[in-house]
């Protein structure tokens, strides 16, 4: 043990078959946990890319007399009313000479069409940033304004964007969740493998050795189990990753066309097995510490 | 150390009582110093409390009340850095053995030493050779749990003195093995004696002790230490 | 111990300070897992609902000479491909009058429109439990017809199914990982605790204690161990899981009205403590009984 | 049971050797019987085998080769379930006592009747008693981690014998206890052994089979059994 003298059981004992196996489930898992939160964060980072911009609402043409005049009408209040939502930047209702060079792929560039009561659309810019529920604009506006609806498309979007948002935040409360419990674990295995060497620790105590011969010994064996039971729960975890995401890729057909984890992430992951390792080797550094400070 | 003239006290109990949490009174008002280089058998009923004054001896344990002098160290009022450096002039034999499970007899034996920082070259020379001595030159990679009674006692024996202690403490050191044995290991003892080394022998073994009458005798009883002799 | 004697420790060995410990650990995990499941399947289920039933394709009209004629052809050719991919039920050219019928509202029912070179739908029904990916096929048509165009609502949704298919894929995966780590834990956890306990077994086994009377009482204890850790597992999980769903609720503001666990989801957690503790007992009587096989 | 008639042999070895592994023979072609209702002491050096060989006796390992006939059975080919029942007739006290050290002096001794089935008003009854006679009426209630080492060996003793055993096997009773206590112990072997136990007693203390001279003696050295007496 770093060519070390150790005058510790080295295998067999309680700590030893435990705490590497714990230690190894609990990198497993903080590294699950880890790159579902990277991942996220991604998918996200996507979405929220294809929401930003504009959203486009249409106005029907009202019919009976005076059509245009409440059309018109009609396209004032929708305007006021998005205007209003906190997080709108502008609105802009567009003259009916853009309307029909929008429309003109679908009914040709007749003279005939421009007589036509047409739809009449408004653009909406919305600010990225701002979590604006278009779901219940949409809703508001079609009560408000009859014949006014918001373009299907990006209320969905903005539904996703949401639910992604929730993912992250969850994710991230997940990730917080886990680490704790593993600390915790890590923590708890180490401090009941040193009461199980209670003995062992007295004897040395007893012939004179000095706290830190002692506490070193137990830190040093600690650490050497935290890192292998952290590195084999990381090989573990390097393949379940691999085939979850490639079974995320082949399934989805590209609605998320890659997930793979950022540098960060690798680093993140990376670390910690070393992670498990120093917390394991730190409580038994305090334990045996601890433990001694017991003894006369 | 090894040169402290003869007399002088090496380790002196004042008005000592030790209780274990809220029993009764193990030890009390013990009152009694040992001189540099002299040997006493400690004997007494099994419960009176031999183990337990040994355990004062030995740093295991902080008495109740009344003052522990060791090496000319009040232990109260020692620091607690400097009390490994008495641990080690001091060897003991548990009445338990108290070996580690997990190391083979000769690193057993080797544990005071390593303790110590001595150097591996010296351990592989001397701990195989107390070990022969003692009997046990076939065991010497043996583990604690393969070894008989008598032998497991002969391995803490070896424990205790590899390291040429100023003060041996031997609780019960020939209850598992037999006459001609016990009476070797008596010889090693006398032999340490006359090195230097203030021996104390707590046995219930009358037989070893009328043999070795030639040396002093505290007797435990009702919590107080009597002198025989 | 149920009222029987038992001459085990009670307190304070490896056993009895771990086992609890990683019973409620790994209740707690697979609690989350599989309520994660569940509400992932909601969800799922929620959105097939949606996207059930027809996808429209739009074809725009031709223009120059026989614009009628060329856009009938574009018709034929989109109803043909799309006949083609599989799962999909019916495909349904709509005709003139059903398309001025659909388009009634938007420009008013003059005769004018009549002559208008309107563009034309076709109504295609899709098998609910095919898995279509409407994206690649409304790629395909667009490429293929000129004109031809797949309702861009149904593609978002299709690709949303398949999102949550996969999810819930996912889910179901990571469920069973979590609930065979589970199992090796306890069973890990309870061996280990018996290998430490091996003396015990001895020294009960050469007082002459037929080999039933030790394994039940380890049985038992394992038992009474893992139900308390479980049941500290659920207890625990209970609020997280609240929590974690009202989060939910509150972030993602009705995209997944909600998200209550179904009853059998009740079930099976409430069920996970009675799994690990049975678990527990049942590798504690077999490690005892495979100890004491192995003494003469 | 209790009425086998005295003189047959309660216990037989025939060619028996036992190794530990790939170790050397520990013992070699041991043959003897012991006689229903007979009392033994059994001597030989630290590291003969008297460990193991009492191991044989209370089913604890199996020989090597040779054949181990109990209570008229042939251990090798009585059935697993069975062997139960022969052990609840044999006490044993372990050389390293072997106490469970999370029970109670009282709940350790209560052991071997717990083990089969014996009342609790019983227990209650017969276990203090007994505790009180090796001298513990004061210690029911001690863990043996507060026990000193004579306590123990004398909680050892107490639950070997407190389900009077056909046969009795002590592996060095009184190697932690004083001579008082040891001849207390020894009475209460031969008032057991009167009663119809046969005992063996493996033991270092030569002053001890001296004064119970008149009970025959094996020996074992070099793998071998003798008699002596
Ligand atoms: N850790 C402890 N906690 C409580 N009581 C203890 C503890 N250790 C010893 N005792 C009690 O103190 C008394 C003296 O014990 P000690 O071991 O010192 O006796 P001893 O003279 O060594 O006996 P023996 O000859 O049988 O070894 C006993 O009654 C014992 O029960
Ligand atoms: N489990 C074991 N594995 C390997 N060797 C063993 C084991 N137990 C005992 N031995 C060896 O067998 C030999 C006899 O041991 P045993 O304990 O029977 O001796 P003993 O006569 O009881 O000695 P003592 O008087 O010292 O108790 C010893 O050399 C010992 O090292
Ligand atoms: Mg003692
Ligand atoms: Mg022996």
């Amino acid at each position: 043990m770093f060519g070390r003298h150790s005058d510790l059981p080295l295998a067999g004992d309680a700590t030893s078959r435990f705490l590497p196996w714990l230690v190894a489930l609990m990198v497993f898992l903080a590294a699950m946990a880890v790159s579902g939160a990277f991942a996220v964060n991604e998918v996200m980072s996507r979405w929220d890319h294809d929401v930003t911009g504009t959203v486009t609402v249409q106005v029907l043409p009202a019919g009976g007399e005076r059509a245009e005049a409440a059309t018109d009408e009609r396209v004032r209040q929708a305007v006021d009313l998005i205007r209003a939502v906190p997080g709108v930047l502008a609105v802009k209702a567009l003259d009916k000479a853009r309307t029909l060079a929008l429309l003109e792929p679908w009914l040709g560039g007749t003279d005939v069409v421009r007589d036509l009561p047409l739809p009449r659309l408004i653009d909406v810019t919305v600010d990225p940033d701002a979590r604006i529920d278009l779901a219940e604009v949409a809703d508001r506006l079609s009560h408000a304004v009859p014949g006014a609806a918001l373009d299907d498309h990006r209320v969905w979007l903005s539904r996703l964007i949401n639910l992604s948002r929730t993912m992250e935040w969850l994710a991230i409360v997940v990730v917080g969740l886990i680490g704790l419990v593993t600390s915790a674990t890590v923590v708890y295995a180490t401090r009941t493998g040193m009461a199980v060497h209670h003995d062992i620790i007295e004897v040395l105590h007893l012939i004179g050795a000095h706290d830190d011969y002692i506490a070193r010994q137990f830190a040093d064996r600690a650490f050497v189990l935290g890192l292998g039971g952290g590195l084999f729960g990381l090989a573990m975890a390097v393949p379940a990753l691999s085939a979850l995401g490639w079974a995320a890729r082949r399934l989805e057909g590209g609605f998320l066309p890659s997930i793979g984890l950022p540098l960060a992430g690798y680093v993140v992951i990376g670390l910690l097995p070393l992670l498990a390792a120093g917390l394991a080797m730190l409580t038994a550094r305090l334990t045996v510490h601890g433990a001694l400070a017991r003894m006369p | 150390m090894r040169h402290r003239p003869r007399g002088e006290n090496i380790i002196r109990f004042d008005s000592v009582g030790l209780r274990y949490g809220l029993g009764p009174e193990v030890l009390r008002d013990v009152t009694f110093a040992l001189p540099s280089g002299s040997f006493h058998f400690l004997t007494g009923p099994s419960g009176a409390g031999k183990s337990s004054l040994l355990r004062l001896m030995y740093l295991g344990l902080r008495p109740t009340r009344g003052r522990v002098v060791l090496f000319d160290r009040d232990i109260a009022s020692t620091r607690r850095y400097e009390l490994p450096a008495l641990r080690r002039r001091i060897g003991v034999v548990f009445q338990e053995f108290r070996l580690l499970d997990h190391l083979t007899a000769l690193d057993n034996v080797a544990l005071p030493l390593r303790v110590r920082g001595v150097r591996e070259s010296e351990i592989r020379k001397h701990v195989p050779e107390l070990l022969s001595w003692v009997g046990l030159a076939d065991q010497l990679g043996a583990k604690p749990s393969t070894l008989s009674g008598g032998q497991k006692q002969r391995v803490a024996i070896a424990r205790a003195v590899i390291g040429r202690p100023d003060l041996l403490l031997a609780d019960e050191p020939t209850g598992n093995v037999d006459d001609h044995i016990a009476m070797r290991l008596m010889y090693l003892f006398e032999e340490l004696n006359k090195l230097g080394t203030t021996i104390v022998v707590a046995t219930h073994n009358e037989s070893l002790v009328s043999r070795f009458a030639h040396n002093p005798r505290l007797h435990l009883e009702h919590g107080q230490v009597t002198r025989v002799n």
